[in-house]
């Protein structure tokens, strides 16, 4: 067991090592591979929590580890999610695969830290790692993007950090709680997302929405007990992000970006099942996890699959793919069912559970609301990208990008029709007969049909308003603030010796009435 | 080039008296006020009074072996300190106390010496530097 | 055995006076000086690494050697110590500076005088040695002038304009902060009767009781002094200067070791007045750490120059260690012990680096810099990480041990002051790393400045064959700083003994 | 007040802190470096006076060897005696430095330099 799981982790880091000599894409292959293996032949005995405590010498960090049934389940979502993010890339430069193995085992060892301080060192390391992913084009947008990406997961980080050290303090736990939906892309500090995500190749933005935002919910999840925290708190931030990620979904018009808000507003899905802390949220939440990890991989990757074949992501200068690409079109098009959870997908499956977790009915309101949204947001996208007007030529794709569109789209499937293989995980058994859900999926669907129409209509989808008032905005004022102030206090501050002299002086009398205090 | 014949002629008279007391401070440092550091700064000032008499030039005594010796000089010093662990005590211990060559102060005469032709072709390098850069074309 | 104490003061000494003399002109041919030069300055060093191995396994066992200075009683003469604190910061010392001589091979070959700039890095060396080891406030003073004067020359061997004015800036702030030393020594000497540390600290004692104000002033003069040779915020604007116009090895010591020769004499100087009085200014030292920590990163973060990036990054490092000090526990002390002997790696590797891009792009505006080579910036990626403190570089090891030392203090506001330092550190290094991935935004630029017809910038360090004298140096730092962060207990342990044995 | 008063305060330690403190003060002050240098200069004078006037003893005499019962202390003496030699080459440095940025910038006023 604890050979298998070392492996399972030392894997990717070795190859990420062999990568630097060539046989890129192969390595990574091969290791990625042999990482969901060996996580599979975990699954059997992980029936019952391990705890595993590593005698290294990293003083003061402490290695425990723990196999249980959330920290397999994420880690197997995460390997598979590499995989086929490796399976899909065509990128030869010398260190994609690099970062790619390494954040792979960076955020398997995420999966099994239990310790709160070895969470943190592997939460720091997988932000440096997929800022180098994000920037990987290196175009000034990329690069601009990285940098907010950077910076703002840099200060969730600090955030977690203090609440560390902070810990058995209220303030604690929520300094902790803040750093996480700080990953997570949670409302008030969602902007990064929606700019990393467009920003950084198709692959790495379905790992970005699929693996490396989790590892924030992830987070709160494994950690929160040990912080004794209501995670209740999260619950506003939920619904204010599920809310402004459809509604902001719904104004742009590139492909990319759309996927983006709908991270931000599907993640808030998940904290809010977390924020209900009944069973049913939970075990919705962990599910509704995977399930977004999937199908909105598999979304990144068909949207890769068409910006690769017209080099476009305008929107309105995409359409009529549908003929010309049928594969991708339908792998698409099960994506768009599950995001907005149509039976028989896994989205219908795990939103359901979280809808009737829900108690408040103005909580349902909203909820239906989202999902109205989220309907009409993937009308759009689908329409707009495979069926209006045809004039795209678009170019052949390689198979290898088809192929883990398929293996995607099966676990849609598969997962929406059995969705006992996650919720065996959780420990949660949940029936339910699909006519009793008939009336919400069909007020769903009709008030997501309706959206769109009015938006079509209003011209809102066609030619989206400009939005002036903007979280992101905040956060650029913040850093224009500090880079402000720095340039004063340099300009203030540089004069000639005399002054130093004085200074020394002065700051000598103020030293001396200090001690003598 | 130089100032006046008087000054000249005095500085002629002055040079080897001077040159004389500032060996006296040196070699009597030990048991009277002076020492090293005076001696020597009064052998480096004997070149300045030259400079300032008739015009910087250089003679015999160069630059370069002005830094030779006060190089030497300081290795020497140096060595004198490392004398005293191979005789088994410490370093700058004086370990001509009562040795067959002790003159009354053991190794303090020696260090004295070392330390005067030290500073004072230390200050001749220092006149040296400052006047030749001063007597330069610009 | 006991020897090796002074020994490590004066083969730095004799090597530096052998070199002079390799300076005087001769008729033999440069490459055969350079020779010379080159296997002096090793075996040099290769001396004081024989010695420190020597003394090694007795000091890291919990041995304090002592030595008397020609045997005279250490009430009336100079004696040195060579505890685990002062043999760490040494050993420290003497590894930086070795690998940024083999730098400074290729680096100062094409300034005149090479022979000059051997002489005063070991007279540099001889100052820092004397410092670490001295237990006498007077030759503590006199070793700190000749570490001071190797220093201001080495800064002023650009031979330009800039290097020059920083020179003197630092010369006559330095100078006026050694007076207020020597007026501190003073006083002390005139209130305790003596100038050795331990016959003093005996002294101080009954002076804090009885005259408190006095101790108070001695306390402030010594914080203040060492505080401007440390480049404590309202005292740092020398720093900036000095080491952003000196040449790039020369900046990487006097980041990496010569600003943690002063902290090392503030940690030595610091709990000398006694547990008591130490209470008392432990929250007036922490938040002037912390006031240096803040005012070092927002003066960071405007500059466009690396090398003055990097010199207040060194501010706001500097203010950590301070912090660390000033909080005073023994964890909080191991973590300020940690950071000097991390940051004097990375601030180090981080300045060498800067070299050599400088020269390869010709100009040291950040937005214009290129990598120089992948593995340069690779290494320059690892510095900078572990400055801002990311996990699993060395850097984050001792900011979470001093931070964790804060709060266990009930100081949450520092912890909270050195980790929103962090973030904005982490902003501006990573300004500087973007600019290797913007190749394209750089291509352009070159372009356009080929079709104007203009100049490169002249910058006074123009391009320069990159050898792999330059870039070795750079790969062990980085490597040393990788293996530090992954397995840091090896450093922990011996910062451990440092605070026990040395930290008194 | 009387005279004696004010040679009890007049001695070399007071002397020596007045001298630092007008050091200090030049420093704050003046704008010329060659002024500036000698301002620090004047800071170590001060320093020295201060130093010797601790070692001072009434009615010692010079400590020598020889048969005496009263002397002054020698220990600052000596020590002043290295301060001498440090300032020595602090000014002697400082002064090449100024004339360097004489030469490279043609001015010594603190201010224009600064800019």
């Amino acid at each position: 067991m604890e050979l298998l799981l070392l492996l399972a982790v030392i894997v990717p880091a070795a190859g990420a090592v062999i990568t630097i000599f060539g046989m890129r894409k192969w390595v990574a292959l091969f290791c990625s591979g042999i990482s969901l293996g060996l996580l599979c032949m975990l699954v059997p005995q992980a029936a019952e929590p391990v705890e595993i405590t590593y005698q290294i010498q990293m003083n003061p960090l402490q290695v425990r580890v723990i196999v249980d049934a959330f920290s397999l389940l994420f880690a197997l979502l995460v390997s598979l999610l590499f995989l086929m993010a490796i399976i899909y890339s065509r990128r030869e430069s010398s260190s994609y695969y690099f970062l790619l193995l390494c954040n792979l085992a960076v955020l398997l060892g995420i999966a099994f830290s239990n310790e709160l301080l070895l969470f943190y060192v592997f939460l720091e390391m997988s932000a440096v790692i997929t800022y180098f992913l994000v920037i990987h084009k290196r175009t000034d947008e990329s690069i601009a993007a990285g940098f907010k990406y950077l910076v703002m997961n840099m200060g969730g980080a600090v955030f977690v950090l203090l609440g560390i050290l902070l810990k058995g303090d209220s303030l604690g736990a929520l300094l902790f709680i803040a750093g996480c939906l700080v990953k997570a892309g949670s409302f008030p500090v969602h902007v990064w997302l929606a700019d990393a995500h467009p920003a950084a190749p198709s692959a790495v933005s379905a790992l970005l929405s699929g693996a490396v935002v989790k590892t924030g919910v992830y987070g709160i999840l494994r950690f929160a007990p040990a912080f004794a925290v209501d995670v209740s708190v999260v619950i506003p931030l939920a619904l204010a992000s599920m809310l402004l990620g459809v509604f902001l979904a719904l104004l742009q018009t590139d492909v990319k970006r759309i996927l983006a808000y709908h991270t931000i507003s599907q993640v808030g899905f998940v904290l809010l099942g977390l924020g209900l802390q009944s069973t049913a949220g939970i075990s919705g939440g962990i599910l509704h996890m995977v399930n977004h990890g999937i199908f909105k991989a598999l979304l990144f990757l068909c949207m890769g699959c068409v910006i690769k074949a017209t080099g476009e992501r305008n929107l309105h200068h995409l359409g009529g793919l549908k003929s010309k690409m049928p594969l991708t079109a339908a792998a698409c098009l099960i994506g768009a069912l599950s995001i907005s959870g149509i039976p028989p997908f896994n989205g219908f499956v795990s939103k359901t559970i979280l809808f009737h977790g829900v108690e408040s009915d103005t909580v349902k309101m909203l909820f239906v609301i989202t999902c109205a949204g989220t309907v009409a947001s993937f009308i759009k996208l689908f329409r707009h990208t495979f069926l209006l007007n045809p004039g795209v030529l678009p170019k052949k794709i390689p198979a290898s990008m088809k192929l883990p569109l398929i293996i995607l789209s099966g676990f849609c499937i598969v997962l929406g029709v059995f969705p006992s293989i996650v919720l065996n995980f959780t420990g949660y058994s949940f029936e339910f007969q699909l006519t009793e859900c008939a009336t919400e999926i069909l007020v769903t669907v009709g008030l997501g049909s309706a959206i769109y129409w009015i938006g079509l209509k209003t011209g809102v989808i066609t030619n989206p308003p400009h939005l002036r008032v903007s979280i992101d905005r905040i956060f650029c004022g913040m850093g224009k603030i500090t880079d402000y102030s720095s340039s004063v206090l340099s300009n203030v501050l540089t004069q000639d010796i005399n002054y130093y002299a004085t200074y020394m002086v002065l700051f000598l009398v103020l030293l001396f009435f200090l001690f003598t205090l | 080039m130089g100032m006046s014949i008087i000054v000249k002629t005095a500085t002629r008279f002055l040079a080897p008296i001077m040159l004389l007391f500032g060996v006296y401070i040196i070699l009597t440092g030990h048991v009277s006020p002076g020492g090293g550091f005076q001696g020597g700064v009064i052998l480096g000032s004997v070149l300045l009074l030259f400079f300032i008499a008739f015009g910087m030039r250089e003679g015999r005594f160069t630059e370069n072996l002005a830094s030779l010796i006060e190089d030497v000089s300081a290795l020497l010093l140096v060595m004198v300190g490392l004398v005293g662990i191979l005789v088994g005590k410490e370093f700058l211990s004086n370990f001509l106390v009562g040795s067959a060559l002790d003159t009354g102060a053991g190794t303090i005469p020696l260090v004295n010496t070392l330390i005067g032709l030290k500073v004072g072709t230390a200050f001749i390098v220092l006149f040296y530097t400052f006047f030749k850069y001063m007597g330069r074309k610009p | 055995m006991s020897h090796t104490v002074i020994l490590l003061v004066v083969t730095p000494l004799m090597t530096a006076f052998l070199l002079s003399m390799t300076a005087i002109p001769h008729k033999v041919a440069y490459t055969t000086l350079k020779r010379i030069r080159m296997l002096l300055s090793v075996s040099g060093f290769a001396g004081l690494c024989v010695l420190l191995g020597t003394a090694g396994p007795h000091v890291l066992s919990g041995e304090v050697l002592t030595y008397q200075l020609g045997g005279w009683s250490p009430f009336l003469g100079i004696a040195l110590r060579l505890d685990a604190l002062s043999f760490l910061m040494a050993t420290i010392a003497v590894l930086v500076s070795f690998l940024t001589m083999f730098y400074s091979f290729s680096y100062m070959e094409r300034m005149r005088g090479l022979g000059k700039y051997d002489t005063f890095y070991f007279l540099m060396m001889t100052g820092m040695m004397g410092v670490l080891l001295t237990r006498d406030f007077f030759n503590m003073y006199v070793f700190l002038e000749i570490l001071g004067l190797s220093v201001y020359i080495l800064i002023s061997s650009g031979e330009k304009k800039e290097n020059y004015k920083a020179s003197l800036k630092y010369l006559v702030l330095g100078s006026l902060a050694s007076g207020l030393f020597l007026l501190a020594v003073g006083i002390l000497y005139h209130v305790t009767g003596s100038l050795n540390m331990d016959y003093a600290a005996q002294g101080i004692q009954g002076i804090v009781e009885r005259n408190p104000s006095v101790a108070a002033l001695v306390f402030a003069l010594f914080v203040v002094s060492l505080g401007l040779k440390s480049g404590v915020v309202p005292l740092h604007f020398w720093l900036p200067d000095a080491h952003s116009m000196a040449p790039s090895p020369v900046s990487a010591l006097l980041s990496g070791i010569v600003l943690k020769i002063t902290v090392y004499c503030m940690i030595r100087v610091v709990p000398f007045f006694g547990p008591q009085f130490y209470q008392g200014v432990s929250p007036v030292i922490a938040s002037v750490g912390a006031a240096t920590v803040l005012g070092g990163t927002l003066l960071a973060l405007s500059q466009k120059n690396i090398k003055r990036m990097l010199a207040y990054s060194s501010v706001s490092q500097i203010g950590i260690i301070i912090t660390g000090i000033g909080i005073g526990t023994d964890i909080a002390l191991k973590g300020a012990l940690f950071h000097i002997l991390n940051h004097a790696l990375m601030k180090s590797g981080l300045f060498l680096c800067a070299g050599i891009m400088i020269h390869q792009s010709g100009t040291r505006d950040i937005p214009h810099l290129r990598m120089g080579t992948p593995g340069i910036a690779a290494s320059f990626v690892v510095f900078s990480l572990g400055v801002v403190g990311i996990p699993p570089l060395n850097g984050f090891v001792s900011k979470f041990i001093i931070c964790y030392g804060a709060v266990k203090a009930q100081y949450d506001g520092l912890a909270f002051v050195i980790l929103i330092a962090s973030l904005i550190s982490c902003s501006y290094y990573f300004r500087v790393v973007q600019t290797f991935f913007s190749r394209r935004q750089g291509e352009k630029k070159e372009k356009r400045r080929k079709k104007k017809g203009e100049k490169k910038e002249n910058d006074p360090e123009t391009p320069l064959q990159l050898s792999n004298w330059m870039r070795i140096p750079v790969y062990i730092l980085a490597v040393l700083c990788l293996l530090l962060g992954l397995f840091p207990s090896v450093g922990l342990k011996a910062v451990e003994l440092a605070v026990t044995v040395g930290g008194g | 007040m009387n005279l004696d008063m004010l040679t009890n305060w007049v001695n070399s330690i007071t002397v020596g802190i007045v001298l630092l403190l007008i050091g200090v003060y030049g420093i704050m002050t003046q704008k010329n470096l060659i002024k500036i240098i000698l301002c620090i200069d004047i800071i170590f004078l001060g320093l020295i006076l201060f130093f010797v006037g601790s070692g001072y003893t009434e009615g010692g005499t010079i400590p020598l060897l020889g048969e005496y019962t009263l002397y002054v202390d020698p220990l600052p003496q000596t020590l002043m005696l290295t301060t001498v030699v440090v300032e020595l080459s602090v000014t002697a440095l400082a002064l090449a430095l100024v004339l360097k940025i004489y030469e490279t910038s043609k001015t010594l006023n603190v201010k224009e330099l600064e800019s």
